[in-house]
């Protein structure tokens, strides 16, 4: 086994090397002002960008606080209704099951832009345009199909038996619930948590049609940059995005760790 | 779980009751004082493209802080592309919703067409802003038309901008004064020239403007908006750009997909020009230290196409006082003036320089437009209209299937 | 076939020792048992065997040559597992074929094979079935198919009949054993089945808190305990303080012949079996303070004074709670430990 | 129904089809080997190795947008990638380096979506894997496998539902995605996503029927893969009791 642990390895981390390497050199993009061709190195490096991205009136804070808010929102919704509909779906056999399951997957499969369109017209119907409401409810349209398929897999797993044996025991809904279904299907409540948290913070023509531009988030702010070939300052709001998304999912793991005292690995 | 689908609706309901007490749209007062009277304490939404720090930084900057310490009046951009801009007002006027949540939008060309077509935009307007008719020239022909559609007072002009070209004179010895030294230079330079593909704004207007070179304003303008008719006029600019193609970046079999992407090929040296429709930008570039100190820009002797962009007021806006103060504001000589520094945005003027004070003037000729650029009355005096916005689409899909897919 | 020698075995996950010192042989042809409660450290031994574990120290022989090293597939040893570990998307045949085809056998061998084994197996003609269409019985036999189908050297069964009802078991426990007379392999069982470990085994090694206790045939492990941890162990084990003297132990039941060095702390054991009861009057006598009946065996338990009670197990059925009794042992049935063993 | 023969009747819709299920399908099935690939080598690891598990996943978290930043950044003519090559003598200018951006190839929109979804494909892989790994490899091994024949006939075949699903899921991403083909592929070769967009903009409003004429028929082939993807998961149940580890 040592042989191939060995190329296991190898391959592994040259994998992680591409994904993290790159990474790295977006991260020399936020400060080069100049680096003609064929030159290895910038040669013209400013804190320009940088600045120009924190500056107090350039709605940085607002976008990262919305786009935070929102997230965090996106993610509990769609807890609050994957949850009991991937239980249906993963547990119960009913008439239409697989029709509802396919239904579940449809934001996958059209074209985000569609979706967006026909729900605007409605939303804009129920007044909830322009509130983070509104913002939240259209991401969580997106975010719903994969929370929704990860945790009925899982239920599909764990089956019925653990809950029953606890109703058995004495325990109420909310014991149930508390203490047996939510430590159990905790794994993949985390990475359906952490792909919802992805979904939401990347969004950005739902949250352009439906935000109305009230609400900012970060990709509002960055892609018009990264458009206009302003990569410089589109990556600087590239790593606030990715050290935020990471420092989110990790309070997040810490604070679910440290509720259960379990060893769950980041797993989205 | 039905039960569980109700709750958390008619949770919703419940919040979103709260959250939508909007303000109702409101109707601009007809007097101006008035309306800068009305104006006062609230907040304008501008949107429109946010994609260059400089224009930001203008906007941010400059204009917020003296709209709020002249005029009460506080300043909220948001960056937004006109096209989804227009598909939000496109929406709400379909869904009849009056509330809307924009007050100036940055606009023109096509979308004006399509937005002053659809109803979208709120007016005429233009003549109840005090600068607007004192400072602006109601002659003037981006007075008038906005890419030959009629403006009606339904939008008032912000700036001019221009298709220019740069090169680095440390590495081409003689810019192009025409489209046949263009092809010569080319020619003798294979795979170091090319263009944005249209239906990118810089690429499209390159292509008229080889249109003109080729056949002339006039005829393109005067041809009617249709397809057929078009390409039997405009047949030789594209054979032109058929003969060209081979000398071009990749032998023309693909183009560049953006003007960002242009810069950025020529910003490190693979390409001998880049092209701009920010007439200023070869000195923000030098200022910047993106492009080399010797880069200069330059115009065919024919004049090439200059556009104005504009303001206008969508049909909901909730504001519309405080919209007529932000337009007045961006028209005024300081925010003009200020707009003009490169280190700013370095957008041209739109002010008419005999309708200034001695003084006004002076602060206007004063501002410095850095180097590597061509002086403002260069540009004016070799300033070429746009043709209608709907021939330009039509241009585009022509160019795209006589020449791109060729 | 094949004779396995393994010299002081140890593994460790972490910091936790799960095997210590494991000293076996295992000869060439033999049923032997491993023999312990469930957690210590039989499986891990079989898995080292079979090369799937690496000892942490120690070394592992197959017919004198160390394979401590080799890999899993260079051995002749192969597990059937306790849950059977039949791939779920091939067939039965396909399973039984797996491991001649990981042994590069022609195609027309290998079907030859697979209906041979399959036959000898009685699944004939469930080639083509999947795994999931079997009873537990049959998913048994393919799994001992699978693995006698490429003539192991070694079997090594973990738990083999402890998935089976208690009908299908004893059938099993006599296929096995007759399977085993016919292809001749060396074959270890993990059970912690005291009666299926005598009842399939020539030796017995009871595992007890990951040390290997004692080494001997069914009936020695049952009447001559090594230790009073193995004692403890098979179950119904009485014991009574008392003396070694020159040759002879001495307790409140009498004087019994031993083959132990003089002590004065001296721990007798008896086995429920090995002491009789009779009619009150002659010798020792007790009071029957709780009865179970159980069909061919009645379980007892007696009181003698305050502080000593005996569990007897017994053919007769007779005697009644609150009945005395007189208790008997047999001279030979005592087995003696050193009372200090009583405090770990 | 007028704009539905329009838009089928035009041959570019049909380039445009080819052309999107070509640039999906390479960006699928490559993205799907080296993901699995990756999922085996994770495997192999130490299980120590929890921190650059974390990071393997960082792609996951970076928007797509981002990503086009990096692939044009490195593998641009004037990228990292070209400047190393001068470096070696392998090209003399910037225009001698491949055009792999904005290239009829398609080879940018590619390497963005392995770049986002190998990591993607490997964590799902590595879910399913992790909990049938264990006790088949003993099995497998036990008998006499070699680690060739455990993974080509014992692990893929088990894996197989979980890897259509993920490739469904990435299939219909790629093919249904619009930001990537519009900024990093060709001009000339339009995805139907791109097309749907071109369409959309148009100041013509009438083109806006096109748009979705184009987006119906994006959701039509997707839905059509998910149903093929609901019959494969039946198959799979039939399997699933049969595993009995």
């Amino acid at each position: 086994m040592t042989k191939g642990g060995r190329l296991s390895a190898l391959i592994f981390y040259s994998f992680l090397a591409a994904s993290v390497a790159p990474l790295l050199s977006l991260l020399v993009l936020t400060v080069t002002a100049a680096w003609p061709y064929p030159r290895l190195s910038p040669s013209v490096l400013s804190w320009r960008y940088i600045a120009t991205v924190f500056a107090p009136n350039r709605q940085t804070a607002e976008a990262l606080g919305n786009s935070v808010l929102i997230a965090v929102l996106t993610t509990l919704l769609t807890l609050l209704i994957a949850v009991p509909a991937a239980k249906a779906l993963g547990l119960y056999r009913f008439r239409g099951r697989a029709t509802v399951k396919l239904l579940a997957l449809m934001p996958l499969m059209v074209p985000s832009i569609t979706v967006t369109m026909g729900m605007h017209f409605s939303m804009i119907r129920l007044g909830l345009t322009g509130s983070i409401l509104g913002v939240v409810i259209i991401h969580t349209v997106f975010t719903l199909p994969y929370a929704i398929r990860v945790l009925t897999n899982v239920f599909e797993l764990l089956g019925e038996r653990h809950e029953v044996q606890a109703k058995m025991l004495g325990a109420s809904q909310l014991m149930v619930l508390r203490n047996v279904t939510i430590p159990l299907i905790m794994p993949g409540l985390l990475s359906a948590a952490t792909m919802s948290f992805i979904v939401s913070f990347t969004q950005y023509i739902t949250t352009f049609l439906i935000g109305g531009g009230r609400i900012l988030t970060i990709p509002l702010l960055f892609v018009p940059h990264l458009q206009s070939g302003e990569i410089q300052v589109a990556a600087v709001y590239s790593w606030l995005f990715i050290m935020t998304t990471l420092g989110a999912l990790a309070i997040t793991q810490g604070a679910v760790k440290k509720f259960y005292k379990s060893t769950y690995l980041l797993q989205p | 779980m039905k039960r569980v689908f109700l709750g958390i609706s008619l949770l919703m309901i419940v919040v979103l009751s709260a959250a939508c007490a909007r303000p109702t749209a409101t109707v601009a007062s007809d007097n101006f004082a008035d309306a800068l009277q009305a104006a006062r304490g609230k907040t304008v939404t501008f949107y429109g493209w946010g994609g260059s720090s400089a224009v930001n930084s203008w906007f941010d900057d400059i204009v917020a802080p003296s709209l709020l310490a002249e005029y009460g009046v506080t300043l909220r951009r948001v960056p937004m592309n006109i096209d989804q801009i227009l598909n939000k007002l496109t929406a709400e006027k379909q869904a009849g919703d009056v509330k809307g949540d924009i007050d100036v939008i940055w606009i023109n060309g096509e979308n004006f067409y399509t937005a002053k077509q659809q109803g979208l935009l709120y007016g005429p307007f233009a003549d109840r802003v005090e600068n607007f008719t004192r400072l602006i020239d109601p002659a003037a022909s981006d007075t008038k038309y906005d890419f030959g559609v009629a403006i009606g007072g339904m939008s008032a002009p912000l700036g001019r901008a221009q298709l220019v070209f740069m090169a680095d004179s440390a590495r081409l010895a003689t810019f192009p004064a025409s489209a046949e030294e263009l092809l010569a230079l080319a020619r003798a330079n294979p795979g170091r020239f090319t263009y944005p593909a249209p239906p990118d704004f810089t690429g499209s207007a390159f292509v008229r403007n080889i249109i003109y070179e080729i056949v002339g304003f006039d005829a393109i303008n005067n041809v009617a908006a249709d397809k057929d008719a078009i390409y039997d006029i405009i047949k030789p600019a594209l054979d032109f750009l058929n003969e060209l193609e081979p000398y071009l970046w990749e032998a023309g079999r693909t183009y560049p997909p953006d003007v960002a992407s242009l810069d950025r090929m020529f910003a490190e040296g693979q390409i001998l020009w880049a092209m701009s429709y920010t007439p200023l930008q070869a000195a923000q570039l030098i200022a910047k230290n993106e492009v080399p100190a010797t880069t200069q820009t330059f115009v065919f002797a024919e004049g090439n196409i200059g556009n104005t962009h504009y303001v206008a007021i969508p049909f909901n806006s909730p504001n519309k006082d405080a919209a007529l103060a932000l337009i007045h504001h961006l028209t005024s000589v300081a925010m003009q003036t200020a707009k003009l520094d490169v280190n700013n945005w370095g957008d041209l003027p739109v002010l008419d320089i005999n309708r200034l004070s001695a003084e006004e003037r002076s602060v206007l000729q004063g501002v410095d437009i850095g180097r590597g650029v061509l002086p403002i009355d260069e540009l004016l005096r070799r300033r070429l209209p746009e043709v209608h916005a709907r021939k330009v689409a039509i241009i585009e899909e022509l160019w795209r299937e006589r020449v791109l897919l060729r | 076939m094949a004779n396995i020698k393994l010299v002081d075995v140890c593994k460790k996950f972490g910091a936790k020792e799960t095997l210590s010192n494991i000293a076996l042989e295992i000869h060439d042809g033999e049923m032997l048992a491993l023999l312990g409660p469930s957690g210590s450290g039989k499986t891990t031994l079989l898995k080292i065997v079979a090369g799937l574990e690496q000892p942490t120290s120690g070394r592992v022989f197959f017919n004198e040559v160390d394979y401590t090293d080799a890999p899993a597939q260079k051995r002749k040893a192969i597990i059937v597992f306790q849950d059977y570990g039949l791939f779920p998307h091939m067939t039965v045949g396909q399973n039984v074929a797996f491991g001649l085809r990981a042994r590069g056998e022609e195609r027309q061998q290998i079907l030859t094979k697979v209906k041979n084994i399959l036959q000898l197996v009685q699944l004939s003609g469930r080639e083509s079935s999947l795994p999931a269409e079997l009873s537990g019985g049959e998913k048994q036999r393919v799994a001992l198919a699978r693995a006698c189908v490429v003539e192991p050297g070694v079997l090594l069964l973990d738990e083999p009949f402890s998935n089976l009802d208690t009908s299908l078991r004893l059938g099993m426990r006599e296929f096995v054993a007759a399977l085993q007379k016919k292809l001749k392999f060396t074959c270890v069982l993990v059970t912690h089945d005291k009666e299926e470990a005598f009842m399939m085994s020539e030796r017995v090694a009871v595992i007890l808190d990951n040390r290997l206790e004692q080494v001997a045939p069914p009936e020695i492990i049952y009447r001559k305990p090594a230790t009073k941890k193995v004692a403890d162990f098979m179950g119904d084990a009485n014991y009574v303080p008392g003396k070694v003297i020159s040759g002879k132990f001495v307790c409140e039941l009498g004087v019994m012949p031993v083959n132990e060095p003089d002590t004065d702390a001296a721990l007798g054991m008896f086995q429920g079996d090995q002491i009789s009861l009779g009619r009150a009057g002659t010798g020792f006598s007790g009071t029957v303070t709780a009865r179970k009946f159980a069909g061919k065996l009645t379980y007892y338990t007696v009181a003698m004074g305050p502080h000593l009670s005996f569990k007897v197990t017994s053919v007769t059925s007779d005697f009644l709670v609150g009945e005395t009794v007189s208790v008997a042992v047999a001279p030979s049935g005592v087995n003696v430990y050193p009372l200090a063993e009583e405090s770990p | 129904m007028r704009y539905y023969r329009e838009v089928l009747g035009e041959t570019s819709f049909f380039i445009s089809l080819l052309y999107t299920v070509y640039v999906a399908l390479v960006a699928t099935v490559v993205s799907n080997l080296l993901g699995i690939v990756g999922a085996f080598a994770m495997l192999g690891l130490k299980r120590e190795s929890k921190w650059p598990k974390f990071f393997y996943q960082l792609p996951l978290v970076v928007p797509h947008l981002v990503v086009v930043i990096l692939v044009f950044h490195l593998f641009s003519q004037t990228g990292l990638f070209s400047r190393l090559a001068w470096r070696l003598r392998l090209v003399a200018e910037a225009n001698d380096f491949p055009l792999l951006v904005f290239d009829p190839g398609a080879v940018g929109v590619i390497l963005v979506y392995l770049y986002k979804q190998i990591p993607f494909v490997s964590m799902i892989v590595f879910g399913t894997l992790g909990s049938i790994s264990k006790s088949f490899a003993e099995v497998a091994y036990n008998l006499g496998a070699s680690r060739a024949m455990l993974i080509s006939q014992v692990f893929l075949p088990l894996l197989r539902p979980t890897i259509l699903s993920v490739f469904l899921m990435t299939f219909t991403f790629s093919f249904g995605a619009f930001e990537v083909p519009f900024l990093l592929g060709s001009p000339a070769w339009n995805m139907l996503p791109v097309k749907a967009y071109v369409y959309y903009t148009n100041v013509d409003l009438t083109y806006r029927a096109q748009a979705m004429v184009v987006n119906v028929m994006i959701t039509v082939i997707s839905i059509g893969l998910v149903v093929a993807y609901s019959h494969a998961a039946h198959l799979r149940q039939r399997m699933g009791n049969g595993g009995d580890i």
